[in-house]
């Protein structure tokens, strides 16, 4: 009898996971699942202490595109042993390179998402705005300000503010790669006080000050998402997942009046939205291999993706991970936002993102342990310049020099 | 005491007026958790709904409540009492037996709750595992006990003081030794000290998240850990996380409403007398 | 044949020395009553006796055995506290058993042994009460209880009435007066009252700084105080006192033998008033207490206060002129170290 | 008496919390002088200081340790203010005495996570938060609670969860002030204002006391209300000490800081434990 | 003409009438004592008087002032309570000058009255201390100097002197009585002690279930009770009352007057016990107690127990048979409704 912990995020694709695991115990008799559901933020912290110190808690970690390299580079990661029937090939392609190494697939993704610009079509028609396929930033301005009216509960621009490594820097990172940023340089030196930079965050604290929601400083996905489904938003660019919420008219109010766009540029379009997946991997120390391997088989397989589609509908199912769901007519019949996720997940690329030449792996973030202490700190300086607090310029300077700090204190340089 | 009428009821009102807006936010989390996930988020809030129970069905679905429920119970009850078998005979020991150090003694147990348990968590996390104890119940009761031990001695210790020493002697005189003292008389006589520790405790230790959240995974959480599974990054969880929130609290705090009449005499941490 | 004997006993607390060398031989049967000023040490040697605080250096020997390191619960006495200390928790019953209990003896015995108890004290009808449902006067008789039902050797009283108003203070020191006449156990019993100490007594033992002044039966001390402490000490009002030349008339009284610093001492009835035409020496009415029976009348006779009783009412007002005679057949003489040196002849 | 007997049961209580203490505190002791980050295992070279220096030059380092006292002290004050009025008020019998009791006590039993998300989300939130409907309703702007004034908002949270505990204590506390004191002093002419400041707030002070080193000790590791509303922010506006080593330690995964830190802490912890034994120690005996 | 007048006063706590119709006239400088049974209502009355209780209905007048419902901080009364009630956080100082500092007096004027009644009552090397630190005699006297120092128009005791022990109450009393004296001021003193009663006061009320049994000088009621009740509560030890008929030698000196139902009442001084074979009713010892002056016999004539006091030593003994004379002129009679007929003639 083989007990399997997994740990996952509560994600709604995630915790339609743990209800059709049944079937999974059902064709394997003698496995048991048991799942730990945590939120993101506590989920990273729990499984990379268990990993690092090799607790051994878990037999399958959820884990993100970002510490899929860098663990696996580690040798934390068991690799994942795929047979025909899984299809590797069927996997999209930015996806796998992102969870593989030397060759070897060390985690399986479960679903991906981009980002892309969700509009309200009612209030553009009605300002009488004609939102292009990929729009630029000083067109979705101008659009923000013919909406913005907040005696009336709609606000311009909805868009992250809330510090976090995962939530403001995601969007303002990919912000930055469009106006021609970068993390690092070459040389491993943070670029945070560089023009791009400047640009980008100003435009974006301008942006969010004129016509964005109050409190926006402590918005991130889900506040949005409710001020969207509420109807306070007259557009919103996030993670293409936040589609599929927007238009079921049992979340929201605006369900039949919400298009869909590709995530706004500036000077390049390179590295203009992200790239994100939650994938399943098994930890090394793991000493239920074979039936983790299965199961990791099982979620992330075609039939699974079918099973959602037969118990929950199409329109459920975890996208964002193989090219035949996006093949499928009747995946494309339900999901009007389905063209527009798979273009932007197809033109995210973690491995070219800057226009610049960079150093590192990932669009809205950069594969190294040391990125997480940066994007947490720099990320609060950003919260801090969009609540006012301080200005654009100090909280860039600020957000450089501690950026230096941490570079140095790891040994990039001296 | 002579005292003036209209004051009486300037007094009431203003007893109730605060009560309820101290009240309100918990309130509020329960009619929040009966309203689907758009009446929660409505502006202006709702007060006047069709209430559903479909929020507490999906929390039930989702994660065995039950499950959660019952570690949660296991663990504060078990720290609750094996604290109060450690911290009793200390506390005697000091209040009968009084040194010059006795006070400092206090004061130290006192200030090893003052280390941050996230400096602790590495340390404490490697022990458990070097142990085996990872996941499991307990560990969890042990680090509850521990943290909670200094507060136990504290309280009781006072409650010890309140014992006239001169009954201790009656005692003594009729034969009793210790054991029989301790038996017949202290305990009996510290009830009421014993039962506020031990309820204070309970609660403490049912509302622990850090520790429960760190040390467990699958088997041994406790219902503060089942919370941190409805702040979801994805979706509206407004009415759920309530439910779920409603569904972790609801024990303790009703257990602490039939308790309050006990609290408000044994939480005296001996400086009313 | 000594029963219970203190030998040479000291007591320290830290640096004070508060039991300075007590010998003592207690009789079988005997009331000991112990009366001193505050902090003389009186509860101390209690509480040692009954081993509740260590014995310094010294030794206890009872009924022929050396108890003076045995555990309190082992030395067969039972206590009686000022304050009761009752079990507040258990019932009058189990209150009075609790020793039984714990030395293991029958049910039945105990039952018999707490209801005679019960019944000698009047208690009969509150066994099933707790300590708080009773008042002062029955709590008292419950902590007697206690102590009887052990049939120790050696009852301890410490100031078992001063906690009961006065006129309930009268009726149970009747009732243990009358119980020890009942049971003949041996008791010491510590007090501040003069009357308990008087009226209970076999012998009074009284303590200055944690050293005995003088052992003797109540009347003796009264009519044959040893110093000049234990004559002002014992008596109510105290004992005048009166250095030898402040009043002369009074010390010509003493037939010489009263020394030039010595004192000379009477007691308040040992003094007459008179109007002012009288007899005696004079002096003036300060105040006048009328307690029905008798009258006490504060005086002043050439500067020194006096206090003179007697048993009948006096017509005599604050402030009156009068003469104060003294009686011959009552004085007492003290040296200029305060020892006695002549007492008057009583009869007794 | 034996002497060994008292030590004998103070012995398991004394040892369990010895280890507890010293086990951590010497492994963190170890952590703090090497280089230990979690996601570079096998890297413990020798670090000396430097995790220590690091921790202290963190830009965030000295307003998080102005916040802790900030919070600490803002809590304390607002409880035991408050604290005192509430239990005056409920003090003397009125009609729904005990149900007002239980309503007040009520936020104590309430798990710190819960108090985050309860208020976050249902309070505060500057659209359809109650709070802000509550501005809008009297014609305000509402007030963005967790942008604007960050640390303010936390220490609201955690003071509606301490104000319970402070209140039971003072109610307890006033059953004992003794009737006969005040009736003194209204034969002295005292007024009721004159009687609470001369005779109740004297006699409260040693509950009061009490309430200050038990919330002190609590308050110093207030860290879920924190992590769940503003993590810190916008900023460091809303970072108390515990905050910071948790970013250190589990964001950063830098055992190393986070352990300087934590000893940082202890430090602290201590000086404020002398300063309470000054205020407080007398009342134990 | 009365200084303080309560008129028909009732008090009711909710259903229970615990006041039940007290009127009573004060003059200015006299010395009240209110004494009764436990629970009759003196504290309720004391109470009254300083406005801490509603009056139910009745008045009251202080100087030609309505005062019944005036708040009590205005009445210009002071009072001394049973368990001090001193501030405990403040300094005897400030304890006393508490009461002048709220009313605003000039600090010069504070010093100088704090430090007068101070200097009264001994307490001045006291003043930096706190009530803790000081002993219970001390305490009670700062009680007093805080009412001392407003120099209020009545002094209100309710039994100041019941938390001290028995030595410290004797001083306390007579210190009590000097300061009254020297003072003048008007006073209501609540007591259980006899002595207290008979010593202090100019007249004492006798309360009984709410109402007033008899007001009169002390020796007033010592001599003539107007009833059983006050004749058996005032007196130490009480009054012998002997049913009519139950003794017949002693009915018979009753002089015809005494009714078959009455009752014949005579003072532990008014018998006098013989040997066995001198005159007077047969009877037993049943206990002797030896005051040193004086001598409590315990006796039991005809199977009545009567307490027999007398101012020699007696040379009897526990058991012996005696004979009790009756001093005819000491009888007081009563009828059988307990009001007293007749009373002895008695120098006053
Ligand atoms: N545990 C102790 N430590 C130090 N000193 C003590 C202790 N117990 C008593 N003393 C001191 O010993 C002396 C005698 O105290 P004790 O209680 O025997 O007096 P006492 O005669 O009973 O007085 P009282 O009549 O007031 O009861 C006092 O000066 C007291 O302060
Ligand atoms: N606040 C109150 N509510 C109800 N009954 C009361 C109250 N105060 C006093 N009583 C009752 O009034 C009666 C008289 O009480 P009071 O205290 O005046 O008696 P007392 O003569 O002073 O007795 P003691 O000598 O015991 O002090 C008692 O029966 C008491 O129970
Ligand atoms: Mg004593
Ligand atoms: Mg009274």
């Amino acid at each position: 009898n083989t007990e399997l912990v997994i740990a996952t995020v509560n994600n709604g694709h995630m915790i339609e996971m743990q209800k059709l695991g049944k079937h999974f115990e059902a064709a394997n008799p003698g496995v048991k699942l048991k799942w730990v559901t945590l939120e993101e933020g506590v989920l990273r912290q729990r499984v990379t202490t268990d990993i690092a110190t090799k607790g051994g808690q878990f037999d399958i970690m959820t884990i993100g595109l970002y510490e899929a390299p860098i663990w696996s580079k580690k040798g934390w990661l068991k690799p994942i042993a795929t047979d025909a029937a899984y299809d590797v090939d069927d996997l999209l392609p930015a996806i796998r390179s992102g969870l593989s190494h030397e060759g070897k697939l060390y985690a399986a993704p479960f679903y991906a998402e981009s980002s892309m610009l969700m509009y309200r079509k009612d209030l553009a028609d009605k300002a009488g705005v004609q939102m292009p396929e990929q729009p630029t930033w000083a067109q979705v301005k101008d659009f923000a300000a013919k909406a913005h009216d907040p005696k009336a509960g709609v606000y311009g621009m909805c868009l992250r503010g809330k510090p976090g490594w995962g939530d403001n820097m995601a969007l303002l990172t990919t912000m930055v790669n469009t106006h021609g940023g970068q993390w690092f340089d070459m040389q491993w030196k943070p670029q945070i006080d560089s023009k791009p930079w400047k640009d980008a965050i100003g435009f974006y604290v301008d942006l969010m000050k004129q016509y964005g929601p109050p409190g926006a400083s402590a918005n991130s996905f889900n506040e949005n998402l409710a001020l969207f489904n509420e109807g306070k938003c007259a557009m919103w660019v996030d993670a293409t997942i936040a589609a599929s919420f927007i238009s079921d008219p049992k979340q929201s109010k605006v369900a039949d009046k919400v298009a869909f766009a590709q995530a706004p540029v500036a000077t390049t379009p390179k590295g203009a939205n992200w790239l994100w997946s939650w994938n399943l991997a098994i930890p090394a120390s793991s000493t239920k291999d074979a039936a983790a391997q299965a199961f990791i088989k099982w979620a992330t397989s075609r039939d699974y993706i079918n099973l959602v589609a037969k118990e929950q509908g199409w329109a459920m199912v975890p996208t964002g991970t193989r090219k035949s769901t996006y093949a499928n007519p009747e995946f494309q019949k339900v999901a009007k936002f389905a063209a527009a996720e798979k273009k932007a997940i197809d033109s995210a690329n973690p491995n070219d993102s800057t226009l610049p030449k960079s150093p590192y792996v990932g669009v809205q973030y950069a594969a190294i342990p040391e990125f997480q202490a940066i994007g947490i700190a720099v990320g609060q300086q950003m919260s801090a310049a969009l609540s006012g607090k301080v200005t654009v310029e100090q909280a860039l300077k600020t957000a450089q020099t501690m950026a230096e700090r941490e570079m140095k204190k790891a040994g990039y340089y001296k | 005491m002579p005292t003036n009428p209209w004051l009486t009821t300037l007094r009431t009102a203003g007893a109730w007026a605060a009560a309820l807006l101290l009240f309100f936010p918990l309130g509020w989390l329960f009619l929040t958790a009966f309203k689907t996930e758009l009446q929660a988020i409505a502006v202006p809030p709702l007060f006047v709904f069709e209430p559903t129970l479909e929020n507490f069905g999906e929390v039930q679905r989702r994660s065995d409540y039950l499950l959660y429920a019952r570690n949660s119970l296991i663990t504060s009850v078990a720290s609750t009492v094996i604290g109060l078998l450690i911290a009793a005979p200390a506390a005697y020991s000091m209040a009968f037996f009084r040194t010059k150090r006795t006070r400092d003694i206090l004061m130290w147990m006192l200030s090893t709750k003052m280390m941050p348990a996230v400096g602790a968590l590495l340390p404490i996390y490697v022990l458990a595992q070097t142990a085996g104890l990872l996941d499991s119940l307990s560990a969890l009761t042990l680090v509850f006990t521990l943290s909670n031990l200094p507060i136990m001695v504290w309280m009781l210790y006072s409650s010890y003081k309140d014992i006239p020493n001169e009954i201790l002697e009656a005692a003594r005189m009729d034969g009793a030794n210790l054991w029989a003292e301790f038996r017949h008389v202290v305990l009996p006589l510290s009830v009421g000290g014993l039962a506020s520790t031990g309820l204070l405790c309970l609660v403490l230790a049912w509302n622990e998240s850090f520790w429960a959240l760190n040390l467990t995974s699958a088997k041994a959480g406790t219902l503060a850990t089942l919370i941190a599974s409805y702040s979801s990054p994805e979706g509206l969880f407004w009415a759920k996380l309530s439910a779920a929130s409603l569904m972790a609290i609801a024990p303790i705090v009703v257990f602490g409403w039939f308790s309050q009449k006990q609290l408000v005499q044994g939480l005296t941490f001996g400086a009313v007398k | 044949m000594a029963y219970l004997q203190l030998k040479n006993i000291h007591k320290r607390f830290d640096d004070v020395h508060v039991i300075r060398g007590v010998d003592l031989d207690i009789r079988q049967g005997e009331f000991i009553v112990f009366v001193g000023p505050s902090g003389c040490g009186k509860s101390t040697l209690l509480r040692l006796i009954a081993g509740l605080e260590h014995i310094t250096s010294g030794g206890l020997v009872l009924d022929g055995r050396d108890i003076t390191h045995m555990p309190s619960g082992q030395r067969d006495l039972a206590m009686v506290f000022q304050s009761y200390a009752l079990y507040p928790h258990m019932s009058v019953y189990d209150n009075m058993s609790f020793a039984l209990r714990l030395a293991k003896v029958p049910k039945d015995e105990i039952r018999r042994k707490v209801e005679h108890a019960a019944d000698q004290l009047r208690l009969t009808p509150y066994l099933r009460r707790t300590p708080r449902e009773l008042s002062g006067g029955q709590r008292q008789r419950v902590a007697i209880g206690r102590a009887i039902v052990r049939a120790p050797k050696v009852f301890l009283f410490d100031e078992p009435l001063s906690n009961l108003d006065a006129a309930l203070r009268g009726n149970t020191r009747v009732e243990i007066h009358k119980l020890h006449v009942a049971l003949g156990a041996t008791s010491i019993y510590v007090t501040h009252d003069q009357v308990e100490a008087m009226t209970l007594a076999d012998r009074v033992v009284v303590f200055k700084d944690g050293l005995i002044e003088q052992v003797g039966t109540p009347l003796e001390l009264y009519d044959r105080p040893a110093n000049r402490f234990v004559a002002q000490f014992i008596g109510m009002p105290s004992m005048n006192l009166v250095a030898a030349g402040a009043i002369p008339a009074f010390s010509a009284r003493s037939g010489g033998r009263l020394a030039a610093d010595g004192l000379l001492g009477v007691r308040p009835e040992g003094l007459r008033v008179h109007a002012a035409d009288g007899a005696g020496e004079p002096g003036r009415v300060d105040l006048i207490e009328a307690l029905g029976a008798d009258t006490l009348i504060h005086l002043a006779v050439g500067g020194v206060p006096l206090i003179a009783r007697q048993n009948e009412r006096t017509p005599l007002r604050v402030g009156d002129a009068v003469r104060v005679e003294l009686d011959p057949t009552q004085l007492h003489l003290f040296d200029a170290q305060g020892q006695a040196i002549a007492h008057p002849e009583t009869v007794s | 008496m034996n002497r060994l007997l008292p030590r004998g049961l103070m012995a398991p209580a004394v040892i369990a919390l010895l280890l507890w203490m010293l086990v951590p505190l010497l492994m963190t002791l170890w952590f703090s002088l090497v280089n230990y980050n979690l996601m570079q295992p096998g890297q413990h070279g020798f670090a000396g200081l430097a995790n220590y220096e690091y921790f202290i030059t963190d830009p965030d380092f000295w307003p998080a340790v102005a916040n802790t006292l900030l919070l600490i002290g803002s809590v304390i004050a607002i409880t035991v203010v408050l604290g005192v009025l509430l239990a005056l008020l409920v003090n003397d019998p009125f009609p729904g005495r005990g149900i007002v009791r239980v309503l007040l006590i009520s936020p104590f039993f309430v798990m710190p996570a819960v108090n985050a998300l309860l208020w976050k989300h249902m309070m505060m939130n500057p659209i359809y938060g109650v709070l802000a409907n509550v501005w809008k309703f009297f014609g305000l702007t509402p007030v963005d609670w967790l942008t604007d004034v960050p640390l303010v908002s936390v220490i609201v949270m955690v003071a509606w969860q301490w104000l319970p505990f402070a209140c039971l204590i003072f109610i307890t506390s006033l059953q004992s002030l003794d009737r006969e004191q005040m009736e003194a002093a209204r034969m002295d002419g005292a007024s009721a204002v004159q009687r609470f400041w001369y005779l109740t707030l004297p006699h409260l002070a040693r509950p009061m006391a009490v309430v200050i080193m038990i919330e002190m000790i609590f308050l110093l590791s207030v860290f879920a209300e924190i992590a769940i509303t503003t993590a810190g922010g916008p900023g460091n506006e809303s970072t108390n000490l515990t905050y910071l080593i948790f970013k250190q330690s589990l964001m950063n995964f830098d055992v190393g800081v986070a352990s300087a830190g934590a000893l940082f802490a202890v430090v602290l912890a201590n000086i404020v434990a002398v300063f309470l034994i000054r205020i407080i120690g007398k009342n134990l005996d």
